[in-house]
């Protein structure tokens, strides 16, 4: 059963030649998104005026989420700022579907970061699963199996009456598209704050796994070489805007309505998993291309101006899900769970009957040309003529003004020591006591379980770490254990009051939790999330940010390989707080190495790495007593990568049992933390913290000073380890020891914590929100 | 007791997995009859006494906004039945 | 002692003199679309000492396979109902019959695997939605209540175990007349212990038929065959109880020793 | 083109839980007058061409066979409705 485009019925084809013959013709340019001087553009590059086909294409392929305008001239410096010794492990960069970072004996790991906001704000379940979707598609255009992910999520308020919808409809959305792909959940953010009320972010995370000779890149080459469109037919998807394309629409009858949203079908995408990979398997697909945003315009353009440079294909050919989609339609139209691929015509009759095993449907639309140009017929008549990179590639760029906000300074002078609030300081037993509890049961510092356990953080086998660790940790050689570690984070607080810094810091706690878990750090990706480029304000926290990002990974030696921008995010107005959220990768010779962030052993040595200072601005405890200003904690890098050193030598060595970083709540969340994992208490004593660094107890506990963690270190590694540190000129402390039989934590100068007390606090928290 | 009857259905233009796994697998148990599928839910809502014009226009109500995802899904029947 | 490294306790989980004998016993794992957990069963079928052969649901031959595991997954995404579509799979017929066959297939359904034993009437009763409503992944201990299946006798009477589960739909029903046959004639095979995570009438977490070679659960034994990669029931949060990470692998070790043993 | 829809609810004497969780969410949102909710399906099969007593008969075996499962459903109506 194969239904293509009612060819029978009228459509008002506006062809090449018409558009020709007809160059004062009126078109929606304004409405399709496109500026003036673009659609001017448009003119000159075609020297006559678009068809109402191409007209869909450019306005799709140059709007600012598929063409970068805004952001590019600042992205650049991912690419300028890597030098050769970080492009050591980088077998394909930043450009492609995702990039593919070389992890050794011929295995290669490649992973990405997306954004799915807008979406999830409307329809939540639908659209965070179609994010899930969408990402996983990047993963397996690149020719690899994916084997997990990961979602950092943001919402508004944990009690405004909206934000139970959302969180709802999104954790289901992301658990039921990714279980029902069989990928496991392995790490993500949970983040409540008001500033993201009518403006959720949901990125979504896919990671996957293929050897070096799989790579497969998305370009068409190879004249005469066949264009194939598979997976789910295409529907009304995504087109809200095409719909005036008037000069398109039937003679006869209107088309029929067009959906809201996008549904996602999460059977058809795991079939498709399969499907491709059997595909890349037998060796008969010479290139391939996942259909995201955009569609088909995406593909075709992006698979012609990759390759050879030409494409010819008839767009009636197109499987549909409505018959009454126009051409234009067809072209931008965004459904879900489809790709395009290059075949040898040699290599036809196996493809299909690849497809045909896995009952996917399919559909030959053309082939692949030598004329450099993107041909694309409408039953025979010429619809679309261009030259594919102008498409693709060049798009308009912008240099949008940017400039410091006014209200920075005053920010930045509005210290939390020394504020009003800050009379309020717990001081005594009782009080620091009381406040560790508050701290571990505040929105962003409680147990995440609700969520994390709507997740499958099994499937698949290879899990070694996943929530509540510092990392996600999966193996991808049963044989060797070689295996990789993830971790995503970003603080929107430290960001709007350093952009710059806010990066940095990004980077650097990223950096620092998969260092924890024993991993060796070994490339970035990011998903930026800001407010309208078109505010100098927000355009200048999204420069900053990238500047202060790709400087940071120039010093900490880690290359951006491919992330995402998604700009616009605001309500009213208002925008986010400036959210670059940044994931690393790290890489285990033998996952059997990794560490959890829990200790478990009686008697062994805490030792806490790293030196605290009082740095409370944009802490979570100011959070909990709402103030905001002054800056952030201070980023030193170079301290970060000895950490780092230190930890996964220690992890490799067999030097520690555990291991914990600090970052939001600093030693009080990371001491409680490390003592609920598996139920093993502590007995802790900071005074002689407290004399080296110049502190009070309070901050001790409170302060988010980087460059920090704590390990749980055998007594028979405490000399080894101790030696190792000094060795590096790391400033280490013994603060305590691992207690098993108390079933408390206890700190010298605060009320016994007992774990019962701490667990119940910690774990309460969604469960009385959201059940 | 009375029962008012609520039938939702996918939009039509909304993808509709559901109904599309159950359209390929009838032709393969012999059913060869069918072109599409559609899968939608249906309510039965118990009325605690007799059905007045308010109760009737609470359960429209709530089949448009609790029962129905008007975003994605079309309340297509409210109706009374008597049990 | 210091925590078990990933993969120990999988290089002892057969001593060499077994894993030998046992390799010649051939444990097919049937795929369906949307099946995810078919490769973790077949890797531990390998754990087991036995050898896996992969199955095609569309295939219309069993060929020479010694037992069957159903693994779990979202088959045809579990829409309709789970397991409602691939139980009219063509293996799926041949499976049914050499179950009821005097030969008796041993054959395990494994959550979406259980859901398919039950809409084949291999076994009796349905899973319905979880009470709660939503995706639960969790550590869950079960009891093992009938170690005479096929799939069981590694284990002790009253054995518990702890496993992951994780599953939509795993409120296990059936009417009461059903309910009390089954606890009657010893076919309750595991129950849940501590918790119910699903709302599963009497606990129940898997059943068994009369004969003990067909046997399905919700939870996943397949996930707890490797240190390091299973629950963490030495110190677990969910179970708060102490374990192994590889109580799963006595279900295949299980039916290894039985086909071996010439109880085939 | 003509449709058949088939309804498919729970059995009277199998929980459940989605009726239950729609049936304690009604008063919270000031819908008072029900005092119990069930949710079942409500498929619509579109015919190819006309819907001949063969074809009808198809419907209910689908219904009976793939549609519902009888341990835990009824079908509860199979009935022709013209587009
Ligand atoms: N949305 C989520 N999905 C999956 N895992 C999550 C999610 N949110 C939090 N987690 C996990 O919960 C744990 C605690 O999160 P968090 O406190 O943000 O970690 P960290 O401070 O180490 O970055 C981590 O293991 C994290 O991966
Ligand atoms: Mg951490």
């Amino acid at each position: 059963m194969t239904i293509s485009a009612d060819t029978s019925k009228k459509f008002n084809i506006d062809t090449v030649e018409n558009a020709a013959k007809t160059p004062d013709a009126e078109l929606p340019w304004a409405e399709l998104g496109l500026k003036e001087d673009e659609f001017g553009k448009v003119n000159e590059i075609l020297r006559r005026r678009p068809t109402a086909a191409e007209l869909a294409m450019y306005s799709v392929m140059w709007s600012e989420h598929c063409s970068y305008k805004s952001s590019k001239v600042h992205l650049r410096q991912f690419g300028d700022k890597v030098t050769d010794q970080m492009k050591e492990h980088l077998l394909v960069g930043i450009g492609e579907n995702a990039g593919v970072v070389d992890i050794g004996d011929g295995w290669a790991v490649t992973f990405k970061v997306e954004s799915h906001n807008h979406p999830s704000f409307v329809e939540p379940y639908q659209g965070a699963a179609t994010g899930v979707g969408g990402i996983v598609r990047d993963i397996i255009s690149m020719g690899a199996r994916p084997v997990a992910v990961m979602d950092p999520l943001r919402f508004g308020a944990i009690d405004h009456p909206d934000t139970a919808r959302l969180v709802h409809g999104i954790v289901s959305g992301i658990g039921g598209y990714g279980n029902s792909l069989g990928l496991p959940n392995i790490g993500g953010e949970v983040v409540f704050d008001s500033v993201y009320q009518g403006n959720p972010l949901v990125n979504a995370l896919a990671v996957g796994v293929l050897r070096h000779e799989d790579i497969r890149l998305a370009n068409a080459s190879g004249v005469g070489n066949k264009v194939v469109l598979f997976g789910a037919r295409t529907g009304g998807d995504g087109i809200g805007g095409a719909s005036v394309l008037a000069s398109e629409s039937f003679d006869d009858a209107k088309p029929s309505k067009r959906p809201a949203v996008q549904v996602g079908d999460p059977f058809a995408e795991k079939v498709l998993i399969e499907c491709c990979l059997e595909l890349f398997k037998a060796a008969v697909v010479e290139g391939i291309q996942d259909l995201g945003a955009a569609g088909i315009s995406c593909a075709t353009s992006e698979l012609a101006s990759n390759g050879d440079g030409g494409m010819h294909v008839e767009l009636t050919k197109v499987l549909l899900r409505d018959p009454s989609l126009t051409p234009g339609e067809i072209l931008m139209s965004e459904s879900q769970e489809r790709m395009m691929a290059v075949v040898k015509p040699e290599n036809v009759e196996a493809f299909e009957a690849i497809l045909n095993k896995w009952d996917v449907e399919f559909s030959w639309l053309g082939e692949v040309t030598d004329t450099g140009r993107l041909i694309i017929d409408w039953d025979g008549e010429t619809i679309v003529d261009v030259d594919p990179r102008t498409v693709a590639h060049e798009g308009p760029v912008y240099e949008r003004p940017y400039q410091r906000p006014s209200w920075q300074d005053s920010v930045q002078a509005d210290e939390f020591t020394g504020s009003v609030q800050d009379a309020g300081r717990p001081a005594s037993s009782a009080e620091l006591a009381a406040a560790v509890v508050e701290l571990i049961s505040s929105p962003n510092l409680c147990s995440k379980e609700w969520v994390t356990k709507q997740y499958d953080r099994y499937v698949q086998g290879n899990t070694a770490l996943a929530m509540p660790d510092d990392a996600g940790v999966i193996r991808v050689d049963e044989e060797t254990g070689l295996g990789v570690a993830l971790s995503t984070d970003a603080n929107g607080r430290y960001s709007y009051l350093n952009p710059y810094d806010g990066a940095r810091a990004a980077l650097a706690e990223a950096y620092r939790n998969v260092a924890t878990s024993g991993a060796k750090p070994l490339a970035v990706t990011d998903c930026l999330n800001f407010g309208s480029p078109e505010d100098p304000e927000v355009m200048w926290q999204f420069a900053e940010s990238v500047r202060g990002l790709s400087d940071a990974c120039q010093e900490l030696g880690v290359p951006v390989t491919g992330g995402n921008v998604s700009l616009y995010n605001q309500t009213g107005g208002v925008a986010i707080h400036p959210t670059p959220v940044v994931g690393v990768l790290g890489v285990f010779d033998d996952v059997a190495r990794r560490t959890a962030s829990g200790w478990k052993e009686d008697g062994q040595a805490i030792y806490l790495l790293g030196t605290t200072a009082a740095e409370l601005n944009g802490s979570e405890w100011a959070n909990l007593r709402g103030h905001l200003g002054g800056q952030p904690p201070k980023v030193d890098l170079g301290l970060e990568r000895q950490l780092g050193e230190i930890l996964v030598n220690a992890s490799r060595d067999g030097m520690i049992d555990a291991a914990h970083d600090l970052s939001e709540g600093g030693l009080a969340a990371a001491l409680v933390e490390s003592s609920l994992r598996y139920g093993v208490g502590a007995r802790v004593a900071l005074e002689e913290l407290l004399e080296r660094d110049g502190i009070d107890l309070f901050t001790a506990l409170f302060s988010e000073s980087h460059g920090r963690a704590v390990v749980a270190v055998p007594r028979s590694e405490e000399v080894r380890f101790k030696d190792m540190c000094t060795a590096r000129g790391f400033a280490h402390l013994r603060i305590g020891v691992v207690d098993a039989a108390g079933g408390q934590l206890e700190i010298n100068g605060v009320d016994p914590l007992s774990l019962d007390a701490l667990r119940e606090a910690n774990e309460s928290v969604l469960p009385k929100y959201f059940d | 007791m009375p029962r008012i009857v609520v039938d939702v259905m996918p939009k039509p233009e909304i993808l509709d997995p559901q109904g599309k796994a159950i359209v390929g697998a009838l032709p393969r148990l012999g059913f060869t009859g069918f072109s599409a599928v559609r899968q939608g839910k249906r309510f039965e809502l118990t009325v605690d006494g007799e059905v007045t014009e308010a109760v009737l226009a609470q359960a429209r109500e709530a089949a448009e906004t609790l029962l129905s995802n008007p975003v994605i899904e079309d309340v297509v029947k409210v109706e009374v039945v008597e049990a | 002692m210091s925590f078990p490294l990933i993969g120990e306790a999988a290089a002892v989980a057969a001593d060499a003199r077994s894993v030998r004998e046992l390799t010649g016993a051939k444990i097919g794992v049937i795929t369906f679309p949307g099946s995810l957990d078919d490769r973790d069963a077949a890797r531990a079928v390998r754990l087991a000492g036995g050898t896996a052969v992969a199955l095609w649901h569309g295939d219309t031959e069993l060929g020479d396979v010694d037992a069957v595991v159903i693994p779990g997954g979202f088959s045809y995404g579990d829409y309709l109902r789970a397991g409602a579509i691939s139980r009219f799979a063509p293996l799926m017929s041949k499976i049914i019959d050499a179950a009821n066959s005097d030969a008796k297939l041993p054959v395990l359904g494994i959550c979406n695997g259980f859901q398919i034993l039950t809409e084949s009437h291999l076994l009796p009763g349905s899973m319905i939605k979880n009470d709660h409503l939503k995706f639960i992944c969790r550590d869950q201990v079960l009891r093992v209540e009938n170690n005479n299946t096929m799939w069981t006798s590694d284990y002790a009477a009253g054995q518990e175990i702890t496993i992951p589960l994780k599953n939509q739909d795993g409120q296990y029903i059936a009417d009461e007349k059903t309910l009390d046959a089954l606890e009657a004639e010893g076919r309750v095979a595991f129950r849940y212990v501590g918790f119910n995570p699903n709302g599963s009438r009497r606990d129940i977490a898997g059943i068994t038929n009369a004969a003990g070679n067909v046997v399905g659960l919700m939870p996943h034994p397949e996930h707890a065959v490797e240190a390091g990669y299973g629950p963490e029931t030495v110190y677990s949060r969910e179970t708060g109880v102490g374990g192994s990470d590889t109580d799963g692998l006595g279900f295949f070790t299980s039916v290894l020793n039985k086909l071996v043993g010439g109880a085939k």
